[in-house]
């Protein structure tokens, strides 16, 4: 874990929940590392997240938090959002959260395109209640619950993604916090609606998927890949083996959900209620 | 006549509502008091729907089984209003269009073939308001700039086509043997009372406008779409927010996000949604987030009757939501309370920083009525926002349990909301002392909100009744109009607007009177939970759940029931 | 509409709830057309589906019906299959119920596999609510809700079938029922998820998407697409202009979940309660 | 010493539990009365946890505050258990490990320096088992099998070196100058009262797999998770379907699918959970489906304190889905009637064709304890299932509003179900008299099963008694134990564990006696319930919301004020 200071450290001696070991924490260093680079004012940025391990990441960053209801972190945001469009909104939350219990609001948030990032700490594992399947538990995964083995196709959130034209979609491995904090960094930068899928592994149960399994099965994106080809970026997104990281689609010309929908710079809880006449007026068409 | 009563039917598609939209004005500028309800299918053609128009006497706001003049425009209007015909109704039909009903004083009405005469069958509902304008003995010209405004758009064509179609109606109307017999009611002194006419969604939207609503999440469900709409049409004039969710959960999850980040929010749905709203209600009480929830209450389980009416949502709202925080639940009775109340729910939520519930029904919100300008009132709006200090704590014990409201972005503090049990500071703890204090700061406020309770609104003279006649929510306008017939000074009226908390005065002015709750649902929950917090002993339940509104006739026997009138 | 007689029709005179002139009624046909092609008895029939006008649909059907809630069509289906695997089991609704209530479980339905076919009422409109936008509607389309037209990306359900691998993704125009009989047929033929996308005139509320607008933006799938290839079914998937029908994406090796989870022929209803000696087994485990 | 209390604390992942796992067996195998709670923080690692195990002269289920002795492991565990650290505590801790509590009689104890000395620190809760082994005199080859079962899979070698660390802590135990001063309680009689041993998740299992249950598809969540790991590992051997949903609402309704298709279906969460699971029990209601619904109660409101306990979902279940129907909500207080109940809620489900929820709380799944096997009812199963005839009616009108039941794919019939109002065939209707008789046949049923509702169970003697402690759930042991130790002849206790409906007996049970109701949540929801029911006044109630369970010290005390003992 890197050292380096930001203006999002919690005070020393701040109760970390997580297991030592956890991937959480390198994600949580690569996250207050590229809210630093990209020199956010804490005070105007909103951490929300749902419920679960990775949902407690707003705990631990000096900001303003809305850590809401498991799978309901998207609902909020856009809220958010709309009542204040001078916000910085992130969304940093579990893949049950965001792919299990959350899937409805993923696929609408996506949809409108209101600026928010997404960062999921995909362990492929319901950590906080000890170690039931996720959407992207492999196939044959065994637990408590799953006794015979995971059946279902693991989720796949970047195809998912870039089939409903998310325009930014990216994946990382918190074990390599700079690349991490990187894309998380371009991710936050981005005007729209971005997802971070990052590999975090759970050393308590998921015994597949750990350091070592990720640093064998992932691989760069080639060199050459142009995010803006979605074709290109869907087949990288279906791709298995080695599974590859990086920014896989961007799509720029998506409009932003606020300047469509005329959400003016004027937050909700500055603006004044209708004037008497504004009120006589609304009365008037009644008579 | 002192209350002349009018059935439009026709099919879904049919558009008989236009008749209703051509005549409500007409009738209101005449000076006289109207009232309309109106009940329809799950359906968005065929089937056979109704509108009453209700003409009185004094300002009434129910619905009468009683049909004075029927207007039976579809083949199934027969069968559908077969139990509300009887010998004194007259039946304007046309036995082509429809099967002429058994019962009832039938005339033959050319509509079809009026409509013809003036281009087109598509002028019918036209020729109808006509043909009642003629039977009313009221100048045609009167409906003019109704057809104008509304038929515009189509081209001048149109519009005098219209007008030839209504005036066509007119002289049928004015000819009709009929006419003589039907009287529109005494039009009060100065004829001015019924200066605005509007429907209960309008009236809603109006008090929620008013209030300074400027959010709203919501994903439509009959009959509560309507504020939804309202707000969106309004979206630009008044800076609200619209965002249609994906569904209830989005909604109410938005609403809070929206509410934590400083907008005054509501959202909108009926019984079912709300089931799904639940878990949220819950966070807002744990988040201690000021929400507004309107709720247009239909017959349930389930889809139930989704197109109709019940009051069946007390108890629902009353316990939504795991775990125990404070709740205000206001249940409006007219259309003045609707706008009045909806701006009071907004105050009190942002008051106390808790959610509150606006219970209605499809009856109320379908409900269209002239009423007194003068009687709407606007309410101040009370600013609750603080700036934020540097070491702002979202959860602050105080004495009354309400810690000041920063929002993000605004102060040099930091604004955290934590759905698990917090600090003070608003991060989780696991502190079983600071969980107890935190669980006694959300229900501390139900104190002063018990205060500040309003009163149940009484009719009558309480003083000499020996018998209460309990209601709540769209129930007041029947119960007003059948003790108002009844004439029994024994017998008072209590209608209550706001069902939780209830005012600690309530129990003394209950009193020791034989109470009858009337209520549409089939066990009586307001009934039940009006015993538990006065201690009461309910003489009497007056219930229904068929999906259908109480008519003035069935409250005024069962109240002669109760009461030993028989 | 054909007048070709199934053992699916119900009485004569049975009062239909849709308007005249809605595609909802070819699609009918085509439903009861393709089922009685594959001589299926209505009493092993399961027609399942949520709330709306699509959600109707079952009503006139002689088949057995479980009309649940809006949205939830799909979990449902899952049950009765699990517990009688030898029920056919049909999801019909619509676009509104399928894909904005019912999102998440269109998600999770396509990951496990069962054997579903979902026919989709795609009117690109909230019929039964009277006219708000659906996830399929067409930005900029006006609505008493979306009074400055709609905003979000239309969501593409084929495109997101595929990238979640589903393993039968089709489209059809009801407008032209042969056509939707034959892809429907082949749908309920195939074993495991199968999900039919019907474009389907609202005559009512949507006076954008008619019979006429989809016939002139539509066209059949290339001659010589080989629905084996997910790249190219993926490209015809977001393809706009025209809207191709037909069956998009084939994949014959995702494994059944029924068979995976071991469910047996045996229906629950048939299965014995424990005896008393595995009773007492389990109970001595305790000791 | 009638009664000795002893607690393992350790911060989360330091494996106490496998200290209680130990020993709970060995106590019970020497003829012990055992039981053990347990409560833990919302975090894998790190905080810091305790499980109390309580031997007992006579059976207990119930949690004491009082620890005789303490083995502290984590540095947190003075903090966490500071006030229940009194001068009579022994304290065993390593000063290395954990800082030494201030108060208590302070053993320094050297549990790493014998698990080194066996080879590795991994062996610390091997030897603080075999340590109280020492000081109680046990001897330590009764752990021998334990540890043979436990660690066979990792080799032979393990499992001998865990024996050593076992034998080294008893020698140090043995020796210990603490050991004299620690008494087991005398064992009953014959000693062999206890014959099983399961903690309150297992039992409830074993209910609901003796009810015949086949399906269950659940969203995990704290703390009612348990039940669906339970099911999952017994799924080959009982034929049970198990489905891990994507979120509650798909859980309800798969269960729903199901139980249409003839499953015996349960579906398990807790209050946030079936939050979203309310428009599922409507639907329930309205389908006429049989479902057990398990709820594992935990503090709200939302998210709450995730890993502790309360009894707040009482209102919640009582009115969870919008519109009014039959339901029964049953609450077990023991694990006895843990296995009872469950076969009791499917059996009633089954009859009734309706929703029925067990209530349970954290303090009661996680709760293990030693009892009786003779005490353990299997119930016959009722079979309800026809095969339907060409003409069958799912919801044909009969004298008691039930109908039978057919599932589809069995005989000539076809089984259809519609959420909407419906006919006796199951289609949609908008029949208002068919409405009317369907919303009466829903909440017929009612009548019967209030008939066959369950009485409570009575302490004490009831009829010198007159105060009755009224409890309901997981509160029963406490409330036992405190009547016990308070000796008053004029207080007896009276235990619910069905709430709903009340059998119209209880207010003749209740007769004209000072009611004091107990229970876990801060508003007392039973107590308001049973005065409503009842007509009874409530004189007192005894609340609690921490999160904590009541401790026998706190009920004993709180009667004593109550009944004028101070
Ligand atoms: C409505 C609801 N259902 C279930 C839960 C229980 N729950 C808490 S976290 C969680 C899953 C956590 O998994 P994930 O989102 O992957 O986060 P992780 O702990 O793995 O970081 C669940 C099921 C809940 N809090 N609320
Ligand atoms: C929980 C819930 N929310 C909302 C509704 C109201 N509702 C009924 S149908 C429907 C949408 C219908 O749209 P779609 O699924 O596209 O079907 P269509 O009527 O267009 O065929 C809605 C929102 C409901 N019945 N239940
Ligand atoms: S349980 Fe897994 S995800 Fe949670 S903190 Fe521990 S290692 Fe990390
Ligand atoms: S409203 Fe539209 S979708 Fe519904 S039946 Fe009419 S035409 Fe069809
Ligand atoms: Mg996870
Ligand atoms: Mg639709």
């Amino acid at each position: 874990m890197s050292d380096k200071q930001t203006r999002f450290d919690m005070p020393p001696h701040t109760d970390v929940a997580w297991c030592p070991g956890c991937g959480n924490h390198m994600l949580l260093t690569a996250v207050k590392e590229a809210l630093d680079d990209l020199g956010i004012d804490p005070r105007q940025l909103v951490m929300v997240s749902g419920i679960g391990q990775a949902a407690k990441a707003p705990q631990y960053i000096n900001a303003n938090m809305f850590n809401g209801l498991h799978g309901r972190a998207l609902p909020a945001a856009l809220g958010i959002r709309l009542s204040n469009r001078n916000l910085v909104v992130v969304v940093e939350s579990g893949d049950g959260d965001m792919y299990s219990e959350g899937g409805n609001h993923f696929l609408h948030a996506i949809r409108r395109n209101f600026d928010v990032t997404m960062i999921i700490h995909n362990n492929m594992i319901y950590g906080l209640t000890k170690g039931q399947a996720s959407p992207t538990s492999p196939i044959g995964m065994r637990t408590p619950v799953q006794v015979k083995g995971v059946i279902p196709e693991p989720f796949n959130p970047l195809a998912v993604a870039i089939a409903l034209d998310a325009p930014f979609v990216a994946r990382a491995f918190a074990g390599d916090i700079a690349q991490t904090r990187s894309v998380i960094a371009e991710a936050i930068r981005f005007k729209g609606c971005s997802i971070v899928d990052v590999f975090q592994p759970c050393v308590i149960f998921n015994k597949l998927n750990t350091y070592k399994w990720f640093r064998e099965h992932t691989c760069s994106l080639p060199e050459d890949h142009n995010p803006e080809d979605r074709m290109a970026a869907f087949a990288l997104a279906i791709q298995h083996e080695p599974l590859p990281l990086g920014i896989f689609y961007r799509n720029g010309k998506r409009a932003l959900y606020e300047d469509q929908a005329g959400i003016t710079e004027t937050p909700l809880y500055r603006q004044p209620p209708p004037g008497d006449d504004e009120f006589e007026k609304l009365i008037d068409a009644y008579r | 006549m002192s209350d002349l009563s009018m059935v439009f039917e026709g099919a879904a598609g049919q558009g008989v509502q236009t008749i209703t939209r051509m005549l409500l004005p007409v009738l209101k500028n005449c000076g006289h008091h109207v009232f309309a309800c109106t009940e329809f299918m799950s359906r968005i053609r065929g089937g056979s729907n109704t509108t009453e128009i209700r003409v009185t006497e004094k300002p009434r706001q129910a619905y009468v089984r009683r049909i004075d003049m029927l207007f039976a425009l579809s083949p199934k209007a027969h069968e559908h209003l077969d139990r509300r015909i009887d010998a004194d109704t007259l039946v304007f039909a046309e036995s082509e269009q429809c099967a002429v009903p058994a019962k009832g004083n039938c005339i033959e009405t050319p509509v079809k073939a009026l409509a013809l005469e003036a281009g087109s069958p598509v002028f019918s509902n036209t020729v109808v308001a006509g043909m009642v304008l003629g039977l009313l003995a009221i100048p045609p010209e009167e409906l003019d700039a109704f057809l104008h405004d509304r038929f515009q758009e189509k081209g001048e064509e149109i519009v005098l086509k219209n007008i030839a179609a209504a005036r066509l109606g007119f002289e049928w109307g004015r000819k009709c043997p009929a006419a003589g017999s039907i009287k529109l009611p005494r039009i009060e002194f100065g004829g001015s009372a019924a200066e605005l006419l509007m429907d209960g969604t309008a009236a809603l939207g109006i008090g929620v406008v008013a209030a300074g609503c400027n959010f709203i999440s919501s994903y439509p469900m009959s009959p509560s779409t309507g504020l939804l709409t309202f707000l969106a049409e309004k979206s630009d004039a008044f800076g609200v927010v619209v965002d249609q969710a994906e569904d209830e959960i989005a909604a109410i999850n938005a609403g809070l996000g929206a509410s934590y980040a400083g907008a005054r929010a509501v959202v909108t749905t009926s019984g079912g949604g709300f089931d799904l709203m639940q878990e949220g209600v819950s966070l807002a009480g744990m988040l201690e987030l000021p929400l507004v929830i309107h709720i247009g209450q239909r017959p349930g389980p389930a889809t139930g009757l989704p197109t109709r009416t019940e009051q069946g949502d007390f108890n629902l709202v009353l316990h939504a939501g795991h775990g125990e925080f404070a709740r205000v639940v206001f249940a409006p009775g007219t259309l003045e309370e609707l706008i009045h109340l909806a701006q009071r729910a907004f105050a009190v939520a942002h008051r106390f920083h808790i959610p509150v519930f606006l219970l209605t029904d499809q009856f109320l919100l379908d409900a269209e009525t002239s009423m007194e300008a003068g009687a709407i009132h606007r309410f101040p709006l009370e600013e609750a926002i603080v700036e934020t200090g540097k070491e702002y704590l979202p959860y602050l014990f105080t004495e009354d349990g309400l810690s000041p409201r920063g929002v993000p972005g605004y102060g040099a503090g930091l604004v955290r909301a934590d759905s698990d049990e917090h600090s003070e500071a608003g991060f989780i703890t696991e502190d079983f002392d600071v969980r107890r204090r935190m669980v006694e700061k959300r229900l501390a406020r139900l104190g002063p909100l018990r205060e500040q309770a309003l009163m149940p609104t009484v009719t009558g003279l309480i003083d000499n009744a020996r018998t209460l006649v309990v209601g709540w929510g769209s129930n007041r306008g029947v119960i007003e109009e059948a003790l108002d017939l009844l004439g029994d000074p024994r017998v008072a009226g209590l209608h209550f607007s706001q069902l939780f908390p209830l005012n600690p005065a309530v129990a003394s002015l209950l009193g020791e009177r034989k109470l009858i709750v009337l209520e549409n649902n089939p066990t009586g929950q307001f009934a039940g939970y009006l015993a538990i917090e006065t201690g009461k002993n309910i003489a009497g339940r007056i219930l229904k759940a068929t999906g259908e509104p109480f008519s003035v006739e069935e409250v005024l026997e069962a109240l002669r029931k109760e009461v030993g009138h028989e």
